[in-house]
């Protein structure tokens, strides 16, 4: 199995999470991060002291899919995430050596 | 010698909306006016209380249902309302609303607060208080307007919008009811402005809803309210603030004020019980934001009512105004597919109208020496409906045509981009962590 | 007429507690009574203040301590109780607590509040007044239970309590002290409520925690506060609005008033030193939660003194209630081994001891016209201390028989699954972002 | 006897202070002294007021603007100066400030409010009334001081060094001004506390903060304030507060605390505007934090001169202390380098500082008895600058060495591992979630 | 090495932590995440409106242990995270090519 | 590539993302972590119940590099990141099969 970690913008995250649901992705784990990057933030200035915001609001997702879904899962986040400016983000894929579920204690593939 | 007569006729009118104290203090008119030291410790306080509902009371209340990225852009709009009509009423509003004129608007002879002085009189307390009492009421009238259009509107769209609004809708039709105009003669019941204030705001913001158009995500994204916590402060401090509102429209600290805080209390419990029943009934779960909401429905159908009714009436404009304003912020709503974002026409409107004729229904001659519908003056009901009519077709003509002069001149709304980063950010610079 | 008599009845008798003004007023009331506005004034204040108190005063400084999942079902509670005392009130709480009746509760002729008009007097202020003034301190006294069942209890169930125990338990307790009962006649001294209302919540509080039992998680998850700001934000109202609740006793803006609202204000800083400096030595830090709880320790004690003792004796009563509330919800909470969530009883139920019985102790003869143990009356500690011993029987067992039949009919408390997922979202579908 | 005259004496000179009444009450002093119910009422009002100013008015607009891990440790301060103040005022502070003394300080003669009871007078108020009213100021000004060395304090430091300032240096200025003192003697125009609070307390805070040095991480990591809805609130409760504070400083509720309220809305209002308008050019965005400051700006400088300027004065003060206070808050901090962390000096001592200027300038005979340099009296500018040098020479070298002798003895800093961890956690074992 | 991430129902947190420290687990991280999946939230209503709470509040642990401890680390994990009720949670392994220690440079099974 | 995730004290934020840039990363996503391990937290006391911290704020640090930036990303934050005192945390070497620039596609090295 594949841990598809995608970084996206927080906007986005409804209209990635029903992409995903169209192609079968039963689950997936969300938190919230601030990222850096290539985009810049705006300013923020209270009373003459300005703070340059570096990081910036990102959603992290995590979806563990098998191996053959992969593919399509990654596409699909592609389509579904970017808006063509800069700070959409970025998905990296991990190998899962196991996967459980806990209630069940079903394994790998069945686990998700 | 003029200006004291300006003053009489003036007062004369303002008070003659205000039965329960026509005849006295109308003939202390006459007679020498003397100060009373105990009514104007209560007017001092009212006037306190009523900043209270505005700034931090209505400003946390609308704050807390919105979404974080936007707390503080609502704060800002509240705020700096109360600012720029606190200068616009010293300027100008106070005159076009209290200064001698024709039925229809005042005129310019106190503007700028000309000839206001520290011993001048208006009944038993100082003139330039009547001024800051009413001011308080030209600064929250507006702030209520920008529940509808939150999210959305531009902060400098939204000076001008309210600035223009107070002095060509609000300042007159203040006129029409309190200040010698029309509305007052035809013996139209408004104790403490839910015509003046209500009403008209609720149609405003109607009226600005509509034109602006729906906040982006509605239906799609969740719109929840961030933090209720803030939404029960403020409704709180708006009831506690209330107080200084209706009873303080008694301009005076004596059994007409006190009876209007009693059936103010009873009326606003009444109603925050009322809307958490049918919530309840009809959803399944009371929720503290049902239940606060009912509390300001009851709050604004009680105002127009507060020093003419009874106890008793007191309870069922409470019950019958909670589910009522249950019905327009939900129903209603939904029926005319509108997005008025935290239902000011919902509650202030609807609440107002039910509130303006349930006074008419329910004022008893024993307390404010009005008989209403059940005492057998079925006209009231009609003289009350008729002040409703003024005000909607007025205001709602108004608002429209100062929206749409500055949507061709500098535009309403804000950009995509900056209502999807949220206005803090976007428009202030400033983020709550 | 025969309802002007009852009226100078429960007065005289209501103002007999108050010694300060014993003569005048009663005088007042046989002579032609005139209203004062600046009587009338402050007491209006005084109404607005005390609403403060609960909400969003009370409301608060609970929320603050509980966890986030419960925040705004504390909430909820303080205002759904707000709102339906005010309607029971109205309805036959008022009349059970100061109608004429037997010495140990009034009658039914007050209903509904019957009679009352804008006219008619209680001394120098509006009836109404008192009236409303009054509701403002049944709307705190069961506010105040809800305290120490916080997370745990079923909304209804809740409410059920809080009403049947507002008219079973605190109206006729107010009859004895205030309203011409007993307790008042054989000179118990509690000027603004430390009986009537803190022991009296207190105690419920107490058996209420025990008879619903501990929360979920005690001992072994961590149920610290999650947010003192809103605790602190509600100690201060609590402490600004107490001036209402103490000085607003002496139903008069005069020197009794202003002696109340100093001594009230020293002992409140003296016991949040007090608590702080031993909290200091015992834990090596001292916390904000600390300090605010020790100023609302002073303010139950002062409560039932803040008529009757001089600056000097509040300072007393203010470092020993400190210390005293302290304990109380360290020491003695954790040697009984009961979950009294917010310490109702710690502090409302402990302080209202303590203060009772050093108003005992240090009643002046020139501040309120009754000496105490120092000046030589030991007898009136004995007083106060029967006055103690009646609430606490009484309240203890009718509140326990109320919690019973609640507890078979519908059940006191929620599932584990609701408690655990917490009231907000379990029982009315809201959660604070 | 002899205390009576102390005690008229002490009022006489206080109530020269404030040209308005220095006629009748004075004379009311000589002849038989009443209580009037509607002052009283007014002044129990406004001590509840300026309360309300210190907790939870300051500690919110203070701890909103600080970092999440050190708002407990803010409002903790606040509260506690609350409590100190009050035990310390009630022991020596009123007397040092207003028993008969010499020109430079008050006698010893009302320590522990010494033959203070229910009956005494000053002017038509309770004595006590007058005691309670002046210890909410003592309480404030120290709480404000708190800004400037915000997040780095030890809190014992904190408490030794507002107690014995406001002994030694509060206490004596106020006696200068308003207790029969030199200043008031020599006609410096303060009607609520410019120079005795305002001024008083930037300069503490200037020294503070410059001798303890900046925070860490200014200039390396982000400082920005964590949630401005707390400094809103709290700006809020400030401009309502006020109204105790200024109208209060009448003493009586007449036509002077009339003007004075609508002056301290019109004033505060405009330097809101002021400051907004000023950072909008020249930042290009309106903040929140920047429209709130305005308004503590603008409620600073009308302070000492509430009952003597007309409306359009009020007008001018606002428009020009909005500015002033900008640039005392951004361009002056950075011009000189120190870290006064909350622009305590920034704000009240330039605000401070041009409105008792301004006060100078605009003063009308009409209004308080005094002409300004309008009316042509140009002494009154120089007057008022003597009164401002006296109190920022003295203040600077007292306050320079109370925090000198401390920082020897328990030292002033906390340590850099505390002070990154957050006071909130190191120093009072607490967190908000 | 591996890292076993853990997706878990928040109140669990203190019974899953006691169970690893009982096996020998010295340090974990944890982070608040929300999950979507079979389980589904109950709705909230503000003013009528509607909304689902499609993502339920989830804790996600982090816990890097060497290659032998794993499988009893995911077994522990299982036994104390299960309520038997659907939305229990996932466990992944992931293969950890290098483990530092910041404070000391201790590498790998040392660094744990 | 690989995916170096670091657990790092909430101050050394600033100080540890000025030294990658200085090396060339290019973008990095943070999320805040409460940690467990050797380090003891203060305790808390509310009105005497006691409440012993044993999680404790850190900064979770994921930053994607090209294999042969690795070492040297490990080293700058080893040495950034230190404080010498316990519970400075640890950093973690993951391999990422695959990654992608959802704004443009770009794929593995070009992606980072
Ligand atoms: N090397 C990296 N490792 C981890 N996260 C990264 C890396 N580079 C970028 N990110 C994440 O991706 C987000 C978007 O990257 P950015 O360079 O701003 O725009 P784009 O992806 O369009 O080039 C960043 O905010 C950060 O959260
Ligand atoms: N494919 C997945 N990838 C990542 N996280 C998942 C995945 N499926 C489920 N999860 C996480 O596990 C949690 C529980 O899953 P759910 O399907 O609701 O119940 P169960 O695990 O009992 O089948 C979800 O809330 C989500 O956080
Ligand atoms: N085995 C582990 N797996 C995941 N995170 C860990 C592990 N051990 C420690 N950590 C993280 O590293 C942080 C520091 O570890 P700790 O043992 O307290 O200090 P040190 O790293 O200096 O030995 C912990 O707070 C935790 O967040």
């Amino acid at each position: 199995m594949k841990l598809i970690e995608a970084i996206i913008k927080p906007f986005k995250l409804d209209e990635v999470r029903e992409a995903l649901t169209r192609i079968g992705v039963q689950g997936l784990t969300v938190s919230e991060a601030r990222g850096f990057g290539r985009q810049k933030g705006q300013k923020e200035i209270y009373r003459g002291a300005e703070y340059e915001i570096s990081f910036l609001p990102k959603i992290r997702l995590e979806i563990a899919v098998p191996d053959e879904l992969a593919g399509q899962v990654v596409e699909t986040l592609r389509n579904s995430a970017a808006t063509g400016q800069i700070g959409d983000g970025k998905i990296f894929v991990l190998d899962v050596v196991k996967a459980v579920r806990i209630r069940t204690g079903e394994e790998d593939n069945e686990a998700l | 010698m003029k200006h004291f007569k300006n003053l009489a006729a003036g007062a004369v009118a303002t008070l003659a909306a205000i039965a329960a104290l026509a005849i006295e203090p109308a003939l202390a008119q006459e007679a020498k006016p003397k100060l009373d030291s105990g009514d104007t410790a209560w007017m001092l306080t009212s006037t306190a209380l009523v900043l209270l509902m505005t700034i931090p009371g209505l400003a946390l209340f609308y704050g807390g249902m919105l979404r974080k990225k936007n707390v503080l852009s609502m704060l800002m709009q509240c705020f700096a309302v109360c600012c720029l009509m606190s200068v616009l009423w010293m300027v100008a509003g106070y005159s076009l609303a209290f200064a001698e004129g024709t039925p229809y608007v005042g005129g310019l002879g106190k503007m700028f607060l000309m000839g206001s002085s520290v011993g001048a009189l208006n009944g038993t307390i100082p003139d330039i208080l009547f001024m800051v009492f009413q001011m308080t009421f030209a600064i929250i009238t507006p702030a209520l307007i920008v529940g509808a259009f939150a999210d959305r509107m531009k902060f400098s769209a939204m000076l001008w919008f309210t600035g223009i609004w107070m002095l060509v809708v609000y300042a007159p039709i203040t006129h029409w009811v309190w200040g010698g105009g029309f509305l007052g003669s035809d013996g139209v019941l408004d104790f403490a402005g839910g015509t003046v204030v209500h009403i008209n705001a609720g149609v405003a913001g109607l009226v600005a809803c509509i034109m602006i158009g729906k906040r982006a995500g509605l239906g799609t994204e969740s719109l929840a309210p961030h933090n209720l916590v803030l939404t029960v402060i403020g409704a709180s401090l708006l009831w506690v603030g209330w107080f200084g509102f209706n009873a303080g429209s008694a301009l005076a600290a004596n059994g007409t004020a006190a009876m209007a805080m009693a059936v103010t209390q009873i009326a606003t419990a009444a109603a925050a019980l009322s809307w958490m029943a049918v919530e309840w009934m009809m959803r399944g779960k009371p929720s503290v934001l049902g239940l606060v909401s009912g509390a300001v429905g009851g709050l604004v159908a009680i105002t127009p009512a507060a020093g003419f009714v009874a106890p008793i009436g007191a309870l069922f404009i409470g019950l019958i105004s909670g589910a009522a304003c249950y019905w327009g912020a939900t129903g209603l709503k939904k029926m005319c597919g509108y997005d008025d974002a935290l239902d000011v026409f919902g509650i202030h409107g609807v609440g107002g109208i039910v509130g303006a004729l349930l006074t008419g229904v329910f004022a008893s001659k024993a307390i404010g020496g009005t008989a209403g519908l059940l005492e057998g003056n079925a006209a009231q009901v009609v003289t009350q409906a008729w002040g409703i009519v003024a005000t909607v077709v007025y205001c709602a003509i108004a608002s429209a045509i100062i929206l749409k002069l500055i949507d061709l001149i500098i535009g309403l709304r804000v950009s995509d981009e900056a209502e999807r980063d949220g206005l803090d950010l976007s428009l202030h610079g400033e983020t709550v962590q």
